[in-house]
């Protein structure tokens, strides 16, 4: 009972914060709000005993992505007292697009039979948390994808910092 | 001040902007206004608004009589003001072919090294709060009371001293003057190196200011930089050494001088200053004659035609006072020339390139007066 | 270096109008198209290094005004004063700002104070003083916040 | 008496009696037994409030003792004796201030932004252990949990920077994030080591691996020093307070806020304050352990201990420069916290 | 009782809403928000389904770290692009960014 | 290498320094005056706000309206006016001694110029006021009364010189 108003409390946040962050006319309310969107989907996975993933979704998502875009948009001060529409003239297309897409994902859900699958799983109430499972699974069966993901990260860090670094000739 | 924005808004590249600084500003010592070019945090250009409290000194005192003047050289800068006294009494005293007393030109010297301590002690608090350490206001306020309490003894002022009268003194030192003074130089020595300890050879204010705000000799004196500012660079001119006014050759003391010129050496030629002038302190103290302190001078100050222009070394730097007389009991024209409207002008050549936190630490190492910028 | 040596070396280049000795200090008048090279020529060849100041004084009587240069020579350790008398109704002169740059300033003061219009300025906006008072210390500025001494 | 020991002692026992006591109760009236939780929660919520609103009001009366002392002050001694009332009184004062909205500024930013500095401020008290079990939720990841929801007040710090739309607030905004950002990560590792050594996150297993005095600082000295300077620069506090650098930016990312926000944002830095010390001394003091006095109380001496160290330091150095922080980052407290890990990880593996 | 069709009408939901954004918004920063919620979308039904159908092996956990990770390049790098754009060309919206199209 | 840790040494040592200085004050006494309780030993000299104290030998001001002070004074602080007596003439007594405290600048040149000892600028320095007008005083009407040593050291001055 109480996890299920939990979990509505905590959908309707997201969802809520979700819109807004769409809707939004000012780009830095977006941010903030895609912020709490973020902290909704992170109160979800910890609702399903993924403590670890709602910790790094928090720490990375929250605490990098979103403040990493803030900054971008305090660096291009342009936006500043700026109220204009945020939104384009394919409002109508785009509407049709993701209802379309949701209701075939719903109905998809809904047509599936996941009793069967479920059964001989652990019930939910048994949810325990599996960090420690995460931490074997890193190092044992996924280390390449790990340290790919590593390379990646290095990658785009140098390739970020390549991008925006400036070009000292076009300057003088 | 100007009403015309210095560089045009047009001429901003897309990541620079404009940032006023001041003329309110917790770091500008006054109401110095600075208008900042930024480029993230690098400055690229910079703009002095000077003027938000000038008061037209000069004009007023072309309505007073000579020796009414003697209080406002008090309000030019309130930091050192015997030393400004010092530079108008010598002026008048020159017009007027008075020679003071001994025992008055060893009392002029002892309140006015004192007064340098008091400002220098001034400095280096204001110094701590510009670079953010919170407690060396306090230590030096402690040494700086001592200070004030012994001028005030003298003077009856505690920051406008009012202290210098043509010819020598009203009133003779105060009995306990001696005691105080002896107290004073036994422990100002040890306190120095702690304000040295706290802050000045900080690892953190060191990285700061050496190589900060480099001020190159020949651009100091190509601004008419003085003071401990000029000595930063190298550059041992001190008007007490250079060019001796009063009894100063008598003192054995050495003008401080930095090496390189930048911010750390203009704060460590001022901690070395004190020392020195405590000292001077300590010989005036041993040396001083018994006699008379004031000159038989008349009783209405009218000078003979003529002009005089007098300099004595001030806390900040040069500061001289230039008097055109033509025989009656006001000057015609008196134009006081303040070092830290020199020294503030200077600050664009050495700014530009460095952080804005640079700006504070290179302007708070200029130790400007602002009422004496804009007089 | 004494007054003397340093006229006669000033006479030797430069034009003097007038000169004479006030406690010691030389006081030479030069006009006012020279001062650039006067200026100059007692920098580099004459060593005197620091401008102590540049201002100027209302001589009403005399219908002038008289720009003042103060130079000091750390090396020799002497004074030189070097004055140009203007017209008052339309002082102008050359700037020396390239000569000595803290001559800026101070012939922006001058500017205001006086009226005396610096001809190639770097920066001729207004220095300390906010528009719509002019000239205040010429000896014809009125203020009707100047008062009188009292007569007792 | 009894229980009063055994609650300052084992606070975890007599609390869980308690719990089950209140439910055999509540099943006898036949009501559902979440409501139940739902009150516990809320108690437990409202209890670790007024610990933190009692706290900071201490613990800024405390600094401002301190710091007098250090400065040969007295310090407050006028309202209440000593002056102990003296920040309840400044509260009170902020509180009926007007509290003013500059016309320029981005309401809505404006506003939550001391909101969202105070509220995950708030949330890390969950897990630290005050006592034996006398933690409010014991959580998993705890140390990640801490790590992760501090890192939410940097973008409260950035929407009070940018809503200001005040320039000196923005640059404060600014370099808040870019600060924060950059020292998370030694931070990160210096935990990392704690954890290494642990095997695990849980705050109470963190505690538990140091009983019989086997207290972290010793193997971890350097960790220790290190947590202490990146600490002190995640909370923003001198020499690291840049983010609202008085001499520079006049007061940074709060320029524009007064009365009750700006109250809001003090609070929050004090008790980041005390968050930090309190994990400093979970992780590398032992936590609650020491001998005699009830473990809550050796918590809390050991927290003013850091707290002490944390203040002294501010009160004695001058502001570091912003490139000098980054540097200082990234040259220094990086290579340091990286090769304290790696000689962790190699001692634990060979011991 | 919550079950996994709760979280994938969910994550159904807020994947549309990505949609929607990343159509519709003009400001580049905008987008590059809304693909973030689009991930997330994701990272729900990963976790979804894997606390529902395989807890032993936690794979959709592992894959939501992975997710994440991208996300987080990928945004770092998208707003190197939009930052460098920005600086030199002064657009932040997309339909602006015409340089390469003909 | 070795300069990089010989770096981090010196700096430590360095901040180690201050750290010392501050802890050396930890235990030194504090300074402060609790001032509306504990009140500064301000000095003999002091110029406080100018006064026209009372003669205890006479129970009247010393003033002769000889207006040597309002002319000493730089701003016009002072104004005075003689006591014209029945015959028309002024007397060499004070009608009234307006004394501007909002202009004064505390410069002692009044005080210096009396020949008669009559004015003396006090050890008074609490003199904020919050409306204007009261900053305008009549020191005559005051019958001002100097305490504590100020009081003996300014009958000493003038029973000794004059």
């Amino acid at each position: 009972m109480i996890e299920l108003i939990l979990f509505y409390a905590f959908a309707g946040v997201t969802i809520f914060a979700a819109m807004l962050m769409v809707l939004s006319r000012n780009i830095f309310h977006s941010a903030l709000f895609l912020a709490l969107a973020l902290l909704g989907v992170a109160a979800l996975f910890a609702m399903m005993g993924s403590f670890f993933i709602a910790g790094i979704q928090v720490l990375l998502y929250i605490g990098a992505v979103v403040v990493l875009t803030i900054f971008v948009i305090n660096l291009t001060k342009q936006v500043i007292g700026q109220d204009v529409s945020q939104v384009n003239e394919l409002v109508l297309p785009a509407i049709i697009t993701s209802l379309l897409s949701a209701c075939l994902i719903i109905l998809a859900v809904l047509k599936t039979d996941w009793g069967t699958r479920i059964a001989q799983s652990v019930a939910q109430s048994e949810l325990t948390d599996n960090t420690a499972i995460i931490g074997r699974q890193l190092l044992t069966n996924f280390v390449i994808p790990f340290e790919i993901v590593s390379v990646l990260l290095l990658a785009a860090l140098i390739g970020a910092i390549a991008i925006v670094s400036r070009d000292k000739e076009a300057d003088k | 001040m100007t009403t015309k924005a210095p560089f045009e808004l047009e001429k901003l590249s897309n990541d620079e902007y404009i940032l006023n600084m001041g003329p309110q500003h917790p770091s500008t010592h006054g109401v110095l206004r600075i208008i900042l070019k930024l480029d993230g945090e690098v400055v690229k250009d910079l703009y002095c608004d000077v003027g938000y409290i000038h008061s037209s000194v000069e004009k007023m005192c072309e309505n007073k009589k000579y020796e009414m003047i003697m209080p406002y050289t008090d309000r030019l800068d309130y930091l050192s003001a015997v030393n400004y006294n010092w530079g108008y009494a010598l002026a008048v005293e020159k017009l007027m072919g008075i020679t003071v007393p001994e025992r008055a030109e060893y009392i002029r010297v002892m309140l006015a090294e004192l007064n340098r301590i008091m400002s220098h002690l001034l400095w280096y608090s204001a110094y701590g709060m510009d670079v953010g350490a919170l407690t060396p206001i306090m230590y030096a306020f402690r040494e700086r009371e001592e200070v004030i309490d012994m001028i005030e003894g003298m003077t009856g002022g505690r920051l406008t001293h009012n202290a210098f009268r043509f010819g020598g003194f009203r009133n003779d030192l105060p009995k306990d003057f001696m005691d105080s003074l002896k107290k004073f130089i036994g422990h100002f020595n040890d306190k120095i190196d702690e304000y040295e300890a706290l802050l000045i050879n900080n690892i953190i204010l060191t990285a700061r200011t050496i190589g900060v705000g480099v001020l190159s000799k020949e651009t100091a004196i190509n601004y008419g930089v003085t003071g401990p500012s000029l000595r930063g660079s190298n550059c041992a001119i001190d008007l007490r050494k250079t060019a001796p006014y009063s009894i100063y050759e008598k003192f054995d003391f050495k003008a401080c001088v930095g090496k390189n010129g930048d911010t750390w050496d203009r704060l460590k030629v001022r901690m070395d200053e004190m020392r020195e002038s405590t000292k001077i302190l300590k010989q005036a103290m041993e040396g001083i004659p018994a006699g008379d302190i004031m000159a038989k001078v008349p009783k209405i100050i009218k000078p003979a035609p003529g002009e005089v222009y007098t300099k004595v070394e001030s806390a900040r730097g040069e500061f001289g006072v230039y008097i055109v007389s033509d025989g009656t009991d006001k000057p015609y024209r008196i134009k006081f020339r303040s070092p830290s409207f020199s020294n503030l002008s200077v600050l664009k050549e050495i700014t530009i390139g460095s952080k804005i936190a640079d700006v504070v630490a290179i302007m708070g190492s200029l130790d400007l007066v602002i009422p004496e910028i804009d007089r | 270096m004494i007054f003397t040596e340093i006229l006669d070396k000033l006479k030797a280049k430069h034009e003097v109008l007038e000169s004479k000795e006030d406690l010691g200090v030389l006081n030479a008048w030069v006009s006012a198209k020279k001062i650039k090279e006067v200026i100059g020529f007692l920098k580099n060849d004459m060593q005197f290094g620091q401008l102590s100041f540049v201002t100027a004084v209302d001589l009403m009587a005399a219908n002038n005004i008289e720009m003042v240069y103060r130079l000091f020579s750390y090396e020799t350790k002497s004074d030189v004063v070097i004055k140009v008398k203007l017209d008052r109704a339309k002082p102008e002169i050359e700037t020396i700002t390239s000569i000595f740059s803290t001559a800026d300033w101070h012939e922006r003061e001058t500017s205001e104070m006086f009226g005396v219009k610096f001809l190639n300025h770097p920066d001729p906006n207004r220095l300390l003083l906010p528009d719509g008072i002019d000239m205040p210390l010429r000896k014809d500025f009125k203020c009707a916040d100047m008062t009188p001494l009292p007569k007792v | 008496m009894e229980l009063i020991k055994e609650l300052l002692y084992n606070s975890g026992k007599p609390l869980g009696e308690l719990y089950t006591w209140a439910h055999g109760i509540w099943a006898g009236w036949g009501a559902p037994p979440f409501l139940l939780d739902l009150i516990f929660q809320i108690v437990i919520g409202v209890a670790v409030a007024a610990v933190v609103v009692l706290n900071a009001l201490w613990i800024i009366y405390y600094d401002r003792k301190l710091s007098a002392l250090m400065q040969i002050r007295k310090g407050p001694n006028r309202v209440g004796p000593l002056g102990l009332l003296q920040t309840i009184a400044d509260t009170v004062k902020l509180m009926i201030k007007e509290d003013i909205n500059p016309k320029a500024v981005d309401i809505f930013s404006f506003w939550i932004a001391p909101l969202i500095i105070f509220i995950p401020t708030f949330a890390v008290f969950l897990v630290l252990p005050f006592g034996k079990g006398l933690i409010p939720a014991d959580l998993n990841i705890g140390i990640l949990y801490v790590v992760a929801i501090t890192g939410l007040t940097v973008i409260g710090i950035l929407a009070a920077g940018w809503g200001s739309n005040n320039k000196y607030s923005l640059i404060g905004g600014l370099r808040s994030a870019a600060q924060i950002v950059s020292y998370e990560i030694p931070m990160m590792l210096v935990i990392l080591s704690i954890v290494l050594m642990t095997g695990s996150m849980k705050m109470s297993d963190i505690v538990a691996a140091q009983s019989h005095y086997k207290w972290f600082v010793i193997p971890q000295i350097i960790g220790f020093i290190v947590f202490l300077i990146v600490g002190n620069a995640e909370i923003n506090r001198a020499p690291f307070d840049l983010p609202e650098a008085e001499s520079e930016l006049v007061a940074g990312f709060n320029t524009e806020y007064s009365a009750m926000k700006f109250a809001f944002f003090y609070l929050a830095e004090y008790t980041n304050l005390f968050l930090t010390s309190a994990i400093a001394a979970t992780l590398f003091l032992g936590g609650w352990e020491g001998p005699l006095l009830p473990p809550i109380v050796w918590f809390f001496i050991k927290t003013y201990f850091v707290v002490t160290i944390l203040m002294w330091i501010r009160w004695t150095f001058p502001r570091i420069r912003v490139d000098h922080l980054m540097e200082f980052s990234w040259k220094y407290m990086l290579p340091i916290a990286l090769l304290n890990l790696v000689i962790t990880a190699i001692v634990i593996k060979l011991v | 009782m919550i079950t996994l069709s709760h979280y994938i009408i969910l994550g159904a939901v807020l994947f549309a809403i990505g949609i929607f954004g990343v159509i519709t918004r003009r400001n580049a920063i905008g987008i590059l928000m809304s693909l973030e919620l689009i991930f997330n979308a994701v990272n729900i039904n990963m976790v979804a389904f894997s606390r529902f159908l395989t807890p032993e092996g936690a794979y959709g956990e592992l894959f939501t770290i992975f997710i994440i990770t991208v996300a987080a390049a990928e945004s770092v790098l998208g707003l190197a692009i939009i930052l460098a754009i920005y600086r030199k060309r002064q657009v932040l919206n997309a339909d602006e960014m015409n340089l390469m199209k003909w | 290498m070795i300069k990089y840790i010989a770096d981090i040494i010196k700096g430590i040592i360095s901040l180690m320094e201050g750290l010392l200085v501050t802890l050396k004050h930890v235990f030194r006494k504090p300074i402060t005056l609790q001032y509306p309780e504990q009140r500064p030993d301000i000095s003999l000299r002091f110029r406080g706000r100018l006064a026209m104290p009372i003669d205890p030998a006479t129970k009247d001001n010393r003033c002769t309206a000889c207006m040597i002070c309002v002319r000493a004074c730089p701003n016009h602080s002072i104004e005075c006016e003689k006591i014209v007596g029945e015959d028309g003439k002024p007397k060499p007594k004070p009608a009234s001694y307006t004394y501007n405290m909002g202009s004064c600048i505390y410069c002692n040149l009044c005080v210096e110029s009396c020949p008669f000892f009559a004015i003396i600028m006090s050890d008074e320095y609490e003199t904020g006021t919050e409306d204007k007008a009261s900053l305008t005083m009549d020191l005559a009407a005051e019958k001002y009364e100097l305490k504590g040593k100020k009081a003996a050291w300014w009958g000493s001055k003038f029973k000794t010189e004059g």
